[in-house]
């Protein structure tokens, strides 16, 4: 290798290491699944936070150009605490967005430690709300979901007799808790657990033992694609019970596939039809950009986005520095917020309370058959 | 050095009624015969005749169907080979198996390396194996090509190292499988001195060869294996003049 | 019931095994090359069905182009892959890093074509119908098993009683007597790899419309090929399907003991006391070592 | 900016120690195990476990990360002694994928998918090191010492006679070799090196779970021997380098989608091994083939 070579090359790489210190002037971070099975979530995520920069900026809310540092997480905890530290580290940012049960436990540790605020509005979790004050939620956690269609099913439909299917990892695991728990003391009973592996693809084998079970309800607690595979395989191996899931069902791609048709899903409800401003210049203006009607994921990133904004405006306000720490302090101080869907308190324990609706898939959309406020 | 016991003459190992076939076909069959201190015993046969095998059963390589086999007075039935080989009994290879990765002197060096963790040893142990080495070397006429892979090697010289390192060990009895084979004459003048010379020095020698001139050179015994079975033991002159085994041994030429 | 239900899933299951795995298996008992990108011939040739299918192009130019897909596939990488490394050095390890790298550029190359979530082939084929009370059969799973009987039974066939079979078993043992016959061992070679590659279109098409695609998949179908090779036993044909239907029943009906997530573990457990205990295999006649 | 950098000598320095560890019995024993991954995650588990009930001092946890890996390595042994080539990489990916169902369903002990959560920093005599700038200086020492116990090793008569059963392995029992007992040590003490890798991983990232020892991470740490070359010192931790050097590289173009990267990545480190086979199978640092 040549002298100048190696310079050259040295310069390269200096140039190249150099590059974040370039970031805009608010840049917060995000750690969302871009690639694998889960993709599709990150697709979904980043259309509302996408849109909150859009209005944060074009009301020149902030001092300077806000702009989202994306990490490809893949949906799974490792990636996810590479992608944060190199978010902390590197980008600092003070305030990161995360989705998924696995990956914000595993980020969890890493933003207490450095103090930067982590915000989830995507994964529903119970353990969700215990990952210390620098972890928020800005969507209710799946046992309000559970709590509120275990009774639906039992008392409105008669369907007493459940089995889960669930996937092998916190998420699955916590649903199984909540299950357990939402039965106890009810006329139903889960007559049947059984886990699949986060890589299955394969439930033929499954489907056979849910039927034998005789199950009246089945109830699928797992993400993305293999969610799908799972409601697609037990309708094609002979499964004709109800079938039930969660908000996270919710994707574009589970609702077009036609075995869905007729499942039961909860979800947290959003009054869209909502007049104050905020909700308003939302829904028009995410179909305006992206030609479809929002869901609840597009709002809760939306909101967890325009959090920052609204924290990040009221410290330069006061002339202090956007730091983690005073971003908890903030919100530990504003308390009340003007989201989409209305005002909103968080609890004490960084997480929101919202109404579920249990709904019902049809033609492709989803129908509200009630509303039901599960609230402490 | 202490080669003495037992004496010249007295058998080292023992080989009695050994016995291996594969899949039928009987590669050994019911050889019996003794390999005595300080001779040179030679197996000659024709191609398939179980010379081979032969070693392979008395190293262990192979296990045998019947028979036994003592070394120095002591079965060695189901002992392994690198046990076989620390006693004293070591071989080479027809197709040389040498450590082609490694160099000349790391070749000669790593065969007197027995234990499975480093030993630490005195300063002086580690230059008397150094000269031994050097010894062996100079004697083999390798000693120019010590930092040498073996696998860039001629093919004469890969020949001297598989003996060297034999040489290089403290083995009582060799174990040699076609040491010759293609050499020129030069080299297969080398090749006897230092048999000789080792022979004299007390070292045990058996040898599987074709060439006739290294047979009648260096032999002090003669074994004619065929077809798995011992058909003559004794010494060169009788069994190389008894026309029967002649015939079988050249009958392909005749 | 319940066992009956799974062993009929699991003959399904290895069904699709067997005809993945042959195909490997082909190729490295006559060849030697440990091919580890058998398992991108099998993404290679689904995707391709699937693209052409939901083209619109039909059920027979959808497998044609599968077919193409595969073979394609197989005999460039034995001509630019292969055949190179094995001019220089035979090393199996050499052979199988590269091969390991073709994999794993090919699974990315599928996933930035078609996407990396999972894709399925929909049709009313995949919908079980009850057969006796309490079993349900898919038409798949009939096609599926009738594949592979047809194609394992055209194997054997074409490897005992036609020329370029009876090299192909020679091959392995020694070349040289390929070419006493008159024949190039580099064109056998190649034929191994025709062959070994066409062979996994059934099993490819039928998954995409069962468990669905995703370009991950190769790696699972490699190991399962890998599997069922050795504890069929290196080199036999016929050991490789029995093999690969056994572990596929292993796999079903593990599940009345164990959950699903050991499914997988119950395979290479399979595998690894094969490897310890039997390495030869089921009806291999190759030892180890 | 200077955290991205102690990050990447971190995990540099980590990610060389197992490719060390592997070189050790790939390229001087001649067994290619595709199970690294499985001894990397026992030492992470075992450290994190020891740090967060026993005591997170270097003094504890690493050396208990060292003897479960090495216990658990005779499991590897067992076909190494048996069986060689193709077999043994069979054996190898049977005991990796078997280990990542037990590292998922062993959840007291790994926490599953979902992982050991707040791993204590790592002691050394009181002081606590997590800062990356601290670790890095840590984990340098860590590589060093491991670099110099393989070193003395491999030049040792050990490592002659490993070579020469990689050679020869009939040979090498001819002239007195132990051949089972000296395979197993190689990969007990390369499993216990790669557990120091684990343990450091461990306390670095304060949080493990199973995805980071599957078999993606045993390929990509042979792909970092293959492409540094075998057998060679050096060879493993260039291929280290630059395996982990170039996601970072790549993610600076920024024309590029950014849920491409990773494929793009995972594209260049294939077709790389593809093409250094057909035309380098020595690696980088290796030299050309004999032959």
């Amino acid at each position: 290798m040549t002298k100048t070579f190696k310079q050259a090359a040295a310069a390269a790489t200096l140039a190249c290491l150099a590059l974040p210190a370039l970031a805009a002037d608010h840049t917060i971070g995000a750690l969302f699944p871009l690639s694998g099975p889960n993709a599709v979530y990150g697709d979904v995520f980043m259309a509302g936070s996408d849109l909150a920069v859009e209005h944060i900026n074009a009301d020149g809310m902030l001092s300077g150009p806000m702009s989202i540092a994306y990490e490809d997480s893949q949906g799974l905890p490792q990636p996810a605490v590479v992608g944060m530290t190199k978010l902390v580290n590197v980008t600092g940012v003070p305030y990161t967005l995360s989705a998924f049960t696995g990956v914000s436990k595993a980020i969890s540790t890493l933003g207490q430690r450095n103090q930067v605020v982590a915000v989830n509005g995507g994964g529903v979790g119970p353990d969700l709300a215990a990952l210390g004050e620098y972890f928020w939620n800005v969507i209710p956690l799946v046992n309000l979901e559970v709590r509120a269609v275990v009774p639906y099913l039992t008392e409105e439909m008669g369907l007493q007799k459940m089995v889960l299917v669930y996937i092998d990892d916190p998420f699955g695991q916590a649903i199984e808790g909540e299950l357990e728990a939402a039965f106890e003391g009810t006329e139903g009973e889960l007559v049947g657990k059984f886990s699949v592996p986060v890589t299955a693809q394969q439930f033929s084998g499954v489907a056979a033992q849910v039927r034998s079970a005789q199950p009246d309800v089945v109830y699928i607690a797992s993400y993305g694609a293999q969610q799908i595979q799972i409601v697609k395989q037990l309708r094609d191996n002979g499964v004709d019970a109800q079938i039930v899931s969660y908000s996270g069902y919710i994707t574009p791609d589970a609702l077009a596939l036609p075995e869905t048709e007729g499942m039961i899903l909860t979800g947290q409800a959003v009054d869209y039809e909502s007049d104050d401003p905020v909700t308003s210049r939302f829904v028009t203006d995410f179909k305006a950009k992206y030609d479809r009607d929002p869901t609840a994921y597009n709002v809760n990133y939306y909101n967890a986005t325009l959090l920052y904004g609204l924290l990040a405006a009221a410290l330069e306000a006061e002339g202090k520095e956007v730091t983690g720490e005073n971003l908890l302090a903030k919100r530990l101080e504003m308390k009340t917020f003007d989201l989409v869907g209305g005002t909103v308190s968080f609890q004490d324990n960084g997480t929101l309370l919202s109404p579920i609706e249990v709904k019902q898939a049809k033609g492709g959309a989803t129908e509200t058959l009630t509303t039901v406020n599960v609230g402490e | 050095m202490s080669r003495t016991d037992p004496a010249q003459g007295e058998p080292l190992m023992r080989i009695r009624n050994l016995d291996k076939s594969f899949g039928g076909v009987k590669a050994v069959d019911d050889v019996t015969m003794d390999l005595r201190a300080g001779i040179v015993t030679t197996l000659v046969g024709p191609n398939g005749a179980g010379k081979t095998t032969f070693f392979n059963l008395i190293t262990g390589n192979l296990a045998r169907d019947g028979g036994e086999v003592t070394w120095l007075g002591r079965d060695i039935a189901g002992v392994k080979p690198h046990r076989i080989a620390r006693a004293g009994v070591m071989r080479t290879y027809q197709d040389l198996r040498l450590f082609d990765g490694m160099t000349v002197w790391e070749n000669v060096l790593n065969a007197t390396e027995y234990g499975a963790l480093p030993i630490p040893e005195g300063r002086a142990a580690r230059l008397r194996k150094r000269e031994r080495i050097e010894r062996v070397l100079e004697r083999t006429g390798l000693a120019d090509k010590r930092d040498t892979r073996a696998l860039d090697l001629a093919y004469a010289e890969r020949k001297f190292l598989s003996l060297a390192r034999i040489m290089a060990t403290e083995a009582r009895l060799w174990l040699l499988d076609e040491p010759a084979s293609g050499l020129d004459p030069n080299s297969y003048e080398r090749f006897l001195t230092i048999l000789r010379e080792d022979v004299a020095q007390g070292v045990t020698v058996c040898i599987i060869e074709h060439n006739l001139d290294i047979v009648i050179g260096i032999s002090d015994r003669i074994a004619f294996l065929d077809r798995g079975r011992l058909l003559a033991d004794g010494d060169p002159q009788s069994v190389l003049n008894d026309p029967e085994l002649a015939k079988i041994y050249f009958g392909d030429r005749a | 019931m319940l066992a009956i239900q799974l062993a009929i899933t699991g003959l399904q299951t290895g069904a699709l095994y067997a005809l993945t795995a042959v195909g490997f298996s082909l190729i490295f008992g006559s060849t030697r090359i440990f091919h580890f990108a058998h398992g991108a011939t099998f993404v290679i040739a689904a995707y391709f069905f699937y693209a052409a299918f939901g083209a619109g192009w039909g059920l027979i130019p959808g497998i044609l182009a599968s077919a193409l897909g595969a073979v394609a596939f197989g005999l460039v990488l034995d001509r630019l892959v292969y055949v190179p490394i094995q001019r220089h050095e035979g090393s199996f390890f050499t052979v199988f890093v590269a091969s390991f790298g073709v994999g794993i550029a090919v699974q990315n190359v599928i996933g930035m074509i078609f996407g990396r979530g999972f894709v399925t082939v929909n049709t009313s084929l995949s919908r079980s119908v009850e057969l006796v009370p309490g079993v349900y059969v898919s038409p798949l799973a009939w096609i599926a098993i009738a594949c592979a009987a047809v194609f394992l039974a055209a194997l054997q066939f074409f490897m005992r009683r036609t020329h370029t079979g009876m090299a192909l078993r020679a091959l392995s043992d020694n070349p040289e007597l390929v070419r006493t016959f008159g024949l190039n061992p580099r064109r056998i070679q190649a034929a191994a790899f025709a062959i070994g590659s066409v062979i996994v279109v059934p099993a490819a098409i039928i998954t995409s419309a069962t468990t669905g695609l995703n370009p991950a998949i190769g790696h699972h179908v490699m190991l399962i090929s890998l599997a069922a090779t050795i504890v069929g036993g290196i080199g036999s044909i016929s050991g490789t399907m029995l093999a690969g239907v056994l572990l596929g029943l292993a796999e079903s009906l593990a599940l009345l003991v164990v959950d699903s997530q050991w499914t997988e573990a119950v395979t290479f457990g399979i595998l690894f006391a094969f490897i310890i205990i039997r390495p030869s295999g089921l009806l291999g006649r190759a030892a180890a070592h | 900016m200077e955290a991205y950098i102690f990050n990447l000598v971190n995990l540099i320095a980590i990610y060389s120690i197992l490719a060390v560890t592997l070189n050790f019995i790939m390229g001087y024993a001649g067994i290619y195990s595709l199970a690294h991954a499985v001894f990397f995650g026992l030492g992470a588990y075992s450290s994190a476990w020891v740090a967060q009930h026993v005591s997170p001092s270097i003094f504890v946890s690493y050396p208990a990360a060292m003897v479960a890996a090495g216990a658990v390595s005779l499991l590897l042994a067992l076909p190494a002694l048996r069986v060689r080539g193709e077999y043994f990489v069979a054996a190898s990916l049977g005991l990796q994928v078997l280990s990542v169902t037990i590292f998922s369903e062993w959840k007291s002990f790994t926490g599953g998918i979902g992982g050991v959560l707040a791993i204590p920093p790592v002691d050394i005599l009181g002081l606590e090191v997590f800062r990356p700038a601290q670790f890095a200086v840590l984990s340098v020492i860590v590589l060093v010492v491991v670099l110099l116990v393989i070193n003395a090793l491999v030049h040792s008569s050990f490592g002659r006679n490993l070579r020469a059963i990689r050679d020869s392995e009939s040979a090498a029992a001819s002239f007195g070799k132990n051949v089972p007992m000296i395979k197993t040590i190689s990969v007990v003490i390369s499993a216990a090196l790669a557990a120091v890798a684990g343990a450091l991983y461990a306390s670095y990232l304060s949080f493990i779970n199973v995805e980071s020892f599957t078999l993606d991470t045993s390929v990509l740490v042979m792909a970092m021997v293959i492409i540094g070359g075998t057998g060679t010192v050096a060879g493993p931790i260039v291929g280290a380098a630059l395996l982990l050097l170039l996601p970072s590289v790549i993610s600076y173009f920024d024309f590029l989608p950014r849920t491409e990267i990773g494929s793009l990545q995972q594209i260049i480190y294939g077709l790389g091994m593809t093409l250094l086979m057909i035309f380098r199978p020595g690696g980088i640092v290796g030299r050309r083939s004999g032959t």
